[in-house]
């Protein structure tokens, strides 16, 4: 059986007015817990389920980094240490992780989280792991990027006192100076197609994490899908959470 | 010990909770999470005839305490079905519905003489899909349809069947009649009730086809009073469902004429909700010291 | 500054913003809490010939996201509403749509008559009441019934005619389009949706009908779907409704295709409900430059 | 206009496991506050509103009592000193106080909540006012009875300590006794039923807090009806939001 019950809330932290943490313990139920998974997590305000990444795991707790967008996520934000939180999980593919090469860790936003996650997992294990982190406004969970990263780049849309642009520009110079083995990549849609599009083009490996509503969160409803190439022309649905939701950017169709 | 078991007019459910075509796949994926044994039944993930991709775009709106979606009958075909998933689900106790979905009422039959020679205990007729001969209304909305599709697959199919009824209608209980006269040998309902949603900073409608099928509690109040028309007009038993998220929700369709109840959308607020459910359902027999479920049917 | 006024076919509102009937009484308790002054509108209590007491027992039940009501039109009669409330809601500057219902066409025939000569500036046929003759279907069901109701409505009086659509239909766009072909100068939907609750520790339904009408957010997409229908079938405008409890409700409901809307349950969980979504209404024209509210209907 | 908005919660008890109370200012656009007034409260779970009598009122804070029922009440005890709760009110008409005279304050579970309101308001008025409370099980909020009614009479239908059994057998005692000028009345249907026919019986004025579902809370949408005398046969559908919550035990048909 896989793990599906309440949680008990030992942590929470603001981070921003948005944005929160909240730390569960990590039980052995839940198995080994990937970069890239997420947890489904129930609001009192919403039929549905919330999917939220893992940002920080350890073998004792987990960590999930949470931004305010609406009724769920209000809800969970009002969540306080000692309340109890429903969640199934870990649930995904999870990151592909890449050992002894040089990555390139490309972020958004919130899709910060899972990097995360991700960036403490690849560190030790690799050559060299450099971050481009681009925020609309001002930055958050930058700590650990910019203490260990071997090169960490912040980019702002706003003039928030860091490089002002998108990710775009920092990543394809880095593409030139750099041979990377693989790009992880996680933030907004526009970002994740901006990305996959540049290294596609580069021919660089590019593991996206991608995001799409979700119903079940088990691969049950098919409500989540992800257009995949199959063969030269077609093309398949795939499960966004089952499997992926991270998918190599040479594999997805974006449409429109 | 209370006696759950109920009986659909020759299919056995050991108990009367089921779940609801297209909210539980094969019931692969949720065997992780729940012992399928405890389940009465699945009604399968609707299946055609070829394997099919599903609809493009966004399959999914959330609404208030409801979900509209367009998934388009994704699915692997009846023989990929009779495969791999047969097999499958035959390693629990449980009945197997196959739902099946077709754009002609020749598709219906040839899907319905196919599963005759299968390891299936109930064929469910899912006559809300849009009829491609008919211009794209559902079959299940016009009369004449009902009757036609609901003849022709009893001749296809000795097999248990149950005839799924469609909520958009002006009247269902003339539709409930014709399948009931046609020798369906039970009723489901409700399917979705025909929705839309509109991403107003986009300024166009959320899923690619517009009109997605409403599900959830939301439907609820909707569905219970179309299973109490349907019950106070046939004599064949009802397969209740629409929004089903607690044991509670069970008995009020049991009371309205439902002899079983499955979920659906439920399923995805918990994945150990028929279990949950099936437990209220005891506590509730308990409680006002009923012997069976079928005492439940329509005892208002 | 934005234009927010509407055009009803001749009915010209300041804004797009009203009051669905039978939630908003006479506007007088909600004066209270809200100047009435910002409604572009107030449909009014269905109103009946002769006062009504209403249905006995319990009147509402609460459902995910929605409710069912019962109240079975209790109101003081066409001739207490012209001398009591007319008067009173003339102090604001809104428009008056007097919300009429009958047993028989006959009756309808009366009200819009008596009606006519009074100061009110629309007339809106509520035909989802059970037609007394045509033994209790509610008339807007049956299209020939609709026929025959507009005509004659149409016949009686030279007021503004909304004709109000119920959503419990199989296809509503015939519906519409006879009500346009009639002479209705507006077409307002949807009514409540068909539902029932039951009370599972009486083991009795909870209205002493059984059946109630079905509102609030619950039932949102589905009056977008239907509102969307309507628009592609009729080219006299929409009055939309059904769930709107936000400005962002509101501008789905026009991007579907209504000019304007009514907000109803809306009121129950904010008596501030209707000035927030204006102000929600004015953000979203400013935020996406449009320049009246007009040019939001159907754009998608 | 009449008060509709947010009040801050400045203090809150939990007074057994499921009844707790909450305080928030009085402030001067609520007006004055009646007992047996009650207040419409948002709750985040639930479509419509809650109605909460006041329990205490001074000019400075109000009180409610609230027993946790179901999904509205759940989240209502999940509120925290320093949230926000939106209200409106006061609504309904409310007791009618009568002032030096000998009355009898009859109440049951939570329905004692909207008699501490009164209690405090008619108990320095009159010249003597007996008390009788019936709980199911453990009583709560009875201080104030307890300490300075004339009589104060506690029963319970579990063992708990106290008189076992309902109201109705003190009730036919005590109207036997004293001869009271007004009766209040408020708990749960049945009670108000028994008590309202034992005191037509004895031809006792009776005030009953009644309760009914409710939409609006303004008297705007006619869900809340009570069936009223009117004339010898008649009878009229009332609002219990409105022209109640409170009716003379002689003017209410109770039906079935
Ligand atoms: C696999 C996966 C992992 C995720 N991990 C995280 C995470 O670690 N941290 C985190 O904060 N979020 C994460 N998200 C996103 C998170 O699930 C959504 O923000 C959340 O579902 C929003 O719910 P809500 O009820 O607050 O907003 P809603 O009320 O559902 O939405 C409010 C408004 O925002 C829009 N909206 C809803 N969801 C999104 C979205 N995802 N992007 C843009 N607009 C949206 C809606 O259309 C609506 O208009 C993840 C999503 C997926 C699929
Ligand atoms: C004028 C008035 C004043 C009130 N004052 C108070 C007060 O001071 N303190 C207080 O705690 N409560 C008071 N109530 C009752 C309170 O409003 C209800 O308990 C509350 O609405 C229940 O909401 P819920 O969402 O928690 O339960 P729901 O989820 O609505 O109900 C859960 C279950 O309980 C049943 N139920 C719902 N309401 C009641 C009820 N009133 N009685 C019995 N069963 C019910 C439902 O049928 C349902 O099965 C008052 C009610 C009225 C009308
Ligand atoms: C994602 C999804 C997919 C569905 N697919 C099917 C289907 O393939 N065949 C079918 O007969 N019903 C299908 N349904 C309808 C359900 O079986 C059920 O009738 C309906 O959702 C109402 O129940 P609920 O409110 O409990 O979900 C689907 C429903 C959902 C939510
Ligand atoms: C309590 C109540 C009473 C209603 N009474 C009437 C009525 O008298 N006449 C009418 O045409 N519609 C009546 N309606 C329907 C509303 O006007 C509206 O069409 C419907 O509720 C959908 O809108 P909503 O979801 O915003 O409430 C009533 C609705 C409610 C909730
Ligand atoms: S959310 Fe159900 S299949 Fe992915
Ligand atoms: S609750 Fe609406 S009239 Fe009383």
């Amino acid at each position: 059986m896989k793990f599906s019950d309440q949680v008990k809330i030992i942590d929470k932290q603001t981070i921003q007015e948005d944005v929160f943490t909240i730390t569960f313990d990590h039980v052995p139920e839940m198995g080994l817990v990937k970069p890239g998974q997420f947890f489904n997590v129930a609001c009192d305000t919403t039929l549905l389920r919330r999917p939220i990444s893992v940002c920080e795991v350890t073998p004792t707790s987990i960590v999930l980094a949470i931004k305010v967008i609406g009724k769920g996520t209000a809800f969970l934000s009002k969540l306080r240490v000692g309340d109890q939180m429903e969640i199934m999980g870990p649930l995904g593919n999870g990151f592909d992780l890449v050992e002894d090469s040089k990555v390139l860790v490309v972020g958004g936003g919130i899709g910060v989280a899972p990097l995360k996650a991700l960036f403490e997992a690849i560190k030790p294990k690799n050559i060299s792991t450099d971050v481009i982190i681009g925020f609309r406004d001002q930055p958050y969970l930058l700590e650990a990027f910019q203490s260990s990263a071997d090169r960490c780049t912040v980019v702002s849309e706003t003039d928030a006192g860091y490089l002002k642009g998108y990710v775009s520009e920092p990543l394809r110079a880095h593409l030139e100076e750099t041979q990377y083995d693989m790009v992880y990549v996680c933030g907004p849609l526009p970002m994740l197609k901006a990305v996959a599009h540049i290294c596609n083009e580069k021919k660089v490996n590019a593991q996206l994490l991608m995001e799409e509503k979700m119903a079940c969160g088990v691969g049950a409803c098919l409500v989540c899908t992800c257009k995949i190439k199959e063969g030269d022309f077609g093309f398949k649905h795939k499960r966004m959470c089952v499997e992926g939701p991270m998918f190599y950017a040479s594999e997805v169709i974006f449409d429109a | 010990m209370h006696n759950l078991s109920v009986n659909l007019n020759g299919l056995i459910l050991k108990n009367p909770i089921t779940v609801a075509s297209g909210t539980y796949g094969f019931g692969r994926e949720y065997a992780d999470y729940m012992d399928l044994n405890q389940l009465g039944a699945i009604s399968v993930k609707g299946i055609t005839l070829e394997p099919r991709e599903g609809n493009g775009g966004i399959r999914i709106v959330e609404t208030p305490m409801g979900m509209l979606n367009s998934v388009g009958l994704q699915n692997p075909g009846v023989h990929a079905f009779i495969k791999n998933e047969i097999p499958f689900l035959r390693q629990f106790d449980l009945k197997i519905i196959a739902n099946i979905n077709g754009n002609t009422i020749e598709e219906y039959c040839e899907m319905a003489e196919i599963l005759s020679g299968e390891d299936v205990d109930s064929i469910e007729l899912n006559i809300s899909c849009p009829n491609v001969k008919n211009g794209g209304v559902a079959f299940g909305t016009d009369p004449n349809v009902v009757k036609e599709v609901v003849r022709r697959v009893r001749k296809s199919t000795t097999k248990h069947l149950i005839v799924k009824l469609s909520p958009n209608v002006t009247d269902i209980k003339p539709i409930a009649k014709i399948a009931e006269d046609e020798g369906a040998d039970c009723i489901s309902l409700i399917n979705t009730v025909s929705g839309m949603g509109i991403d107003i900073h986009k300024r166009k409608m959320i899923l690619e086809r517009g009109v997605g099928g409403l599900s959830g509690p939301a439907i609820k109040p909707i569905a219970i009073k179309l299973v109490h028309d349907v019950y106070k007009t046939v004599k064949i038993p009802i397969l209740g469902m629409g929004g089903i998220i607690s044991g509670e929700d069970a008995i009020e369709f049991m009371l309205a004429g439902a002899t079983a109840v499955a979920i659906g959308t439920g399923n995805f607020t918990d994945p150990k909700l028929p279990e949950k459910v099936l437990k209220g359902m005891y506590q509730y027999l308990e409680t006002y010291k009923f012997e069976n479920a079928h005492a439940l049917v329509g005892n208002i």
